[in-house]
């Protein structure tokens, strides 16, 4: 296995590359991702390289989700990019009505190989609309797999295997991620959609994060130990489907919780984490778990923006508030 | 880029070679199809009627929930079938049982989804049909993409992409039509035209001077036919599988028909529209007008009618026979293998029907 | 105060005609509610009465909420039908972008006093898009004030509400409950966006419910009733704002809590209300809150849907299930 | 109802009246404008120019965030602005700062998107401009609504609606120019073909002769203009705006023009298109030839260029001042009045802010 130190942007584009040479099927597209490689320079060089493999489309997010599920149809594996969070939601009934149901209509007679890249959340100064945490919506969509990486080497492994998947992935992008660097492990990856994993071991208590919060969260746990706490952090990288397994056996493990998300909280993938880890480790509990995250209110502007999005202040203060016995 | 822009514009009335009285039509530009297809469209259209009255009566005896009939339009659907070779594709709306049928389709599998049993009856790869589409003109953008990937790979298949009036109202049949002309998909369009979309009449629907006129657009050919009258939309979509096969990019044709039956069983018409309009269109029946034309021997014609109630009959077989509710299902198919989470919803829906078995 | 007895799809009609009476600026549009007065018959008689104040559009129903946005944007306040929950989705991008933010956009110098209706749930044998319970889409979004009565007074009294509120609201109608029959107080309505009520008092487990489940509910409680167990029944009635103060001493009243609702459980409604009342209530709940959902799966076909559905069984066995001391 | 469908086709080539040399050009169907309402659009023209170098620098010194500029494409947008009424409306996209200010609003209200103090700086309705519009082409229908009520109402409004060649080509593009025909909703769509959307040149966005030949599928009178012809814009747009405020119903006016710089200042144009490209419009710029044909003294001149000076300074001065960020602002325009949760998530906010000013 090679190893390369990238951008989590450029272990996605390595990703694609790796994809479309070893699979013929794999074909690319959506708005300006051909020869200025999308406006996050994900897919470049891609069209130089594979030609008509990966293609610039009219602007229509619609069109674009509803000819990659014709193509899946028809024996290729689409992986198309929204150019932001917001600019899916023109795709939504694609999306719902048929990428997450054609397989259940069928009897799975018809699978759809697809993969919708979508840059998303904030913390980049983006204006309305490009900063969006839209993974509710596609999360509680049944039929659909959702994830989101937190460094480049998961960001290859879930791109690669999403390609892969005989399922169609919605695949978030934390846009404030793009420009973060490490270690990749190239090639072969081994399964990582559906597995959560513990980022940082800790006893007292434990932050349960995912895509553009897990930095947060790991921040958050490095600060906390110098105060003398320890907070196990879990990367769920997975939403859909969800990694009960390890999630409650983290919490169980330290009795207490916290849930940090960027997406208003309301109705929301934090909401499921709370609900489901409560209803499995209930009597584990020392405190209700508790939810870090933005605000039920739209997106602010960028000058803003810092005062919405779950810090480490903020987080820690969540912690202090369950309930220890010594305060 | 603007020089040649009208031959993009369909014809200022739709093209005819059959009358409604079933005498022919001259056409400058078409010729009527060989006397053995309009045979076989004979065929289809007696079985295609008598599928439409099947369907309707297994609806009042409750062996079907709902039924959108195409009655009065089975010209278009009958025609959109025979035109396709083996290796095309057929995209329905839900109005489109005929169509499906055409295509080789069991007509019991056809009716899967209207009977209540699960939502698609039918192996989309077997006779090369998709799904039929309840959300209006998504299935459009779905065509172009098997046709895109199929063009990609050098494969000579023509996908014909079937669409109501109503339906191109849609921003997905706006997307669907774009993509296909930037991409040159060999895509044939076909906008059913039947004048309304459930109560709402056409003028309500759009100011244009007809729907072909969306063609130019997109730079795609367009043409209008008659579609009451089965030669003409087979020489028309013929043509315009054609000149797709060839390489010349998506065509439109707008077929001009009526629905005489209400929106599905469950709509009231006469809320909206009045006895003598739809009488008026009586007189264009697609059936009556082809087999005045052919004026065939009545030993022909009986063959015909003797096939169309083996149909019935075999629909109304199936229609009859219950299948058994299986709850496994529910969960089998809503991804390659069923999540943690689903294999703990399917185990308690287990429990509960063993429960209930032990408590019977 | 007058009274009548209606089914709630003519309590639904009267609530428009009342308001259509009363103030000039409400118009109604959408598919088919013109001359053929809705396919649920909601809008019949109204363009017979008011002309052109209700209409009917091309069939479009992105345009159908951004025409409605214009309208709202200059002076009138639109109500507008979506035909089925399922194709409310292409207006997905005009609703989360522009209704629900167009007050916060500029800075509340542009209401949108607009209700979107639409025929929701299951339960009436509807195939495949036409059964959809998409609440948790709206009630995840900030901006939007999310409703859904269960009873025909409700109805009369929400709509009415809703079409005067200077906010935006999804108006969720429960389709099996159309032609649910009750007393009807017609006229001037008492507030009841953001408040829920209690159906029925009990005091050995709470049952949260709204919409199409609050029957299912109320079933549920009668049957336990006979089997000597005190079911208390929650009717959320509106979902944003929702109504903290209510349901939480509810349950803190009983102890023990069961959601019911129809739409998949994952990142939805019901896991909000599980999150919120635990975090609020942990201490006074012997049990962890249980949810009876639909299955994570797409709407089932109509021979099917009965195993889907909450039904009083399941919510039952849930109940059974909250930890009780004697058992 | 086909028989003069060809009206509403635009002409082969966009309308011109002063080439790029300078020169008027004699057009059958339109004239001059008089002198008048052609020396206020060459001093709206320099303004627009000068704010756009002005915008661009500021980005330069991190003033604003980003900036999608107009630049060779003020033409179009100083034209659309000053053939409306006061009571008219406008409906701008992201680059249509120039057309926002063209109304009247101060340069500073309308760039504060852009400097990201908040999502809109302006209140729309002092000056009937719509908050400008990001998702693409979903400002379409709400102009549509816009211009509905105002005809229920009997109101003589008239809304222009602005679009991008890339906007024609999603879903609400095509809904709102239908729902405009079939309501004949007083709109004029005016499309700034400026031939790439970011780097998708128009070839890859449609396959038509032209955008103005979308008009036809929905009943809409159809017109192309030369972009960079102020002279041609006010007329065509003038006649478009009074068509519309006659009842004639909606409008479509295809602006061919060009977008000289990056898309914005994050955009690198070098990755799609050729400098020789761009180096060819700067022969047809719409400023340098008003200013040709008009030939004005210098002392005038120099007025419009000292106006678009004041201008300039006054949007330096507007953006360098700071404002401060505002924690109840983020909760006090969700909903007419604050849900309880809300209240609370405001508390939490006023909370850590007292604790940080204790801290400090
Ligand atoms: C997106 C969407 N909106 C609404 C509906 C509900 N609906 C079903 S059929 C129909 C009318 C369709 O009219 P048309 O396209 O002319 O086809 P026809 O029924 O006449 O064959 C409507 C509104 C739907 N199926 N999909
Ligand atoms: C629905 C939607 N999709 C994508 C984008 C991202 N985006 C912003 S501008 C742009 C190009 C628009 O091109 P065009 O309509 O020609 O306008 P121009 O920028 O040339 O003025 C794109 C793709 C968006 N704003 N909205
Ligand atoms: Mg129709
Ligand atoms: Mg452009």
């Amino acid at each position: 296995m090679m190893h390369e130190k990238l951008t989590m942007a450029q272990a996605l584009n390595r990703a694609l590359r790796d994809s479309m040479t070893e699979d013929e099927s794999v074909v690319v597209f959506g708005e300006d991702v051909g020869p200025l490689g999308g406006v996050f320079r994900v897919t470049d060089g891609l069209s130089a390289q594979f030609g008509e493999r990966c293609f610039d489309t009219p602007l229509a997010e619609s069109g674009i989700v509803g000819v990659a599920v014709g193509m899946a149809m028809n024996g290729m594996r689409p992986v198309v990019e929204m150019q932001f969070d917001a600019f899916a939601y023109p795709a939504f009934e694609q999306i719902v009505s048929h990428v997450a149901k054609m397989r259940n209509r069928t009897r799975g007679k018809v699978a759809l190989p697809m993969t919708i890249r979508i840059p998303y959340a904030g913390g980049i100064g983006g204006v309305e609309h490009h900063c969006d945490s839209s993974e509710a919506y596609y999360a509680h969509t049944p039929g659909l797999h959702v994830v989101a990486p937190s460094t480049p080497g998961d960001a290859y492994a879930l791109l690669r295997e999403s390609i892969a998947s005989p399922d169609p992935v919605v695949f978030l992008e934390p846009k404030k991620l793009y420009w973060a660097k490490d270690e990749v492990a190239l090639g072969a990856v081994s399964p990582s959609i559906g597995k959560a994993v513990i980022r940082r071991p800790g006893t007292d208590a434990t932050l349960i994060a995912y895509g553009p919060s897990v930095p947060v969260a790991l921040e958050a746990a490095e600060v906390a130990d110098r105060e003398g706490r320890s907070l196990q952090v879990v990367d769920l990288r997975s939403i859909v489907p969800f990694d009960d397994e390890t999630v409650c056996a983290a919490v169980r493990s330290t009795g207490r919780a916290v849930v940090v998300a960027e997406a208003s909280g309301f109705a929301s993938v934090s909401s499921e984490i709370v609900a489901r880890v409560t209803e499995r480790c209930f009597h584990s509990l020392a405190a209700p778990i508790r939810r870090v995250t933005g605000f039920d209110i739209p997106y602010p502007p960028p000058k803003l923006e810092h005062l919405h999005l779950p810090g480490v202040d903020r987080v820690l203060d969540a912690v202090d508030d369950l309930q220890w016995e010594d305060s | 880029m603007t020089g040649d822009a009208h031959h993009l514009l369909p014809t200022a009335t739709p093209v005819s070679l059959i009358g409604p009285d079933g005498h022919p039509v001259a056409d400058p530009a078409h010729s009527l199809p060989a006397p053995g297809d309009l045979r076989r469209a004979l065929a289809a259209l007696i079985t295609a009627r008598r599928l439409n009255d099947q369907a309707y009566a297994l609806v009042r005896q409750g062996r079907l929930a709902v039924y959108p009939s195409s009655h009065g339009q089975e010209a278009c659907q009958v025609a959109s079938a025979q035109v396709l070779a083996d290796g095309d594709w057929l995209f329905p709306t839900y109005r489109d049982t005929v169509a499906v049928v055409g295509r080789g389709v069991d007509p019991v599998e056809a009716l899967t989804l209207l009977k209540g049993d699960w939502h698609c009856g039918w192996d989309p790869y077997e006779h090369r049909v998709a799904p039929h589409a309840t959300p209006l003109a998504t299935q459009l953008p779905h065509a172009v993409g098997v046709a895109h990937a199929a063009r990609m790979r050098g494969e000579p298949t023509v996908v014909m992409a079937l669409c109501g009036d109503g339906g191109t109202s849609e921003g997905d049949f706006h997307e669907a039509l774009n993509f296909a002309a930037v991409l040159r998909a060999p895509v044939v369009f076909l906008i059913q035209n039947n004048e309304y979309a459930i109560s709402v009449p056409l003028a309500r629907q759009t100011a244009a001077p007809s729907l072909a006129y969306k063609g130019i657009g997109y730079g795609i050919p367009s043409e209008r036919v008659d579609g009451n009258d089965v030669a003409a939309l087979l020489s028309v979509l013929g043509s315009a599988v054609a000149r797709a096969r060839a390489g010349e990019g998506p065509q439109l044709v707008e077929a001009h028909t009526y629905r005489m039956q209400a929106h599905t069983n469950a709509d009231d018409a006469t809320r909206y529209r009045t006895a003598d309009e739809v009488e008026a269109w009586v007189m264009r029946d697609p059936l009556t007008r082809l087999s005045t034309f052919l004026d065939l021997p009545a030993d022909d014609m009986t063959a015909m009618n003797d096939e169309a109630e083996r149909v019935a009959a075999h629909l109304r077989d199936g229609l009859n026979r219950d299948v058994e509710p299986d709850a496994a299902q529910l969960f089998a198919h809503v991804y390659a293998a069923p999540t943690a989470q689903l294999r703990e919803q399917e185990a308690l829906i287990a429990d509960e029907l063993l429960r209930d078995g032990a408590a019977r």
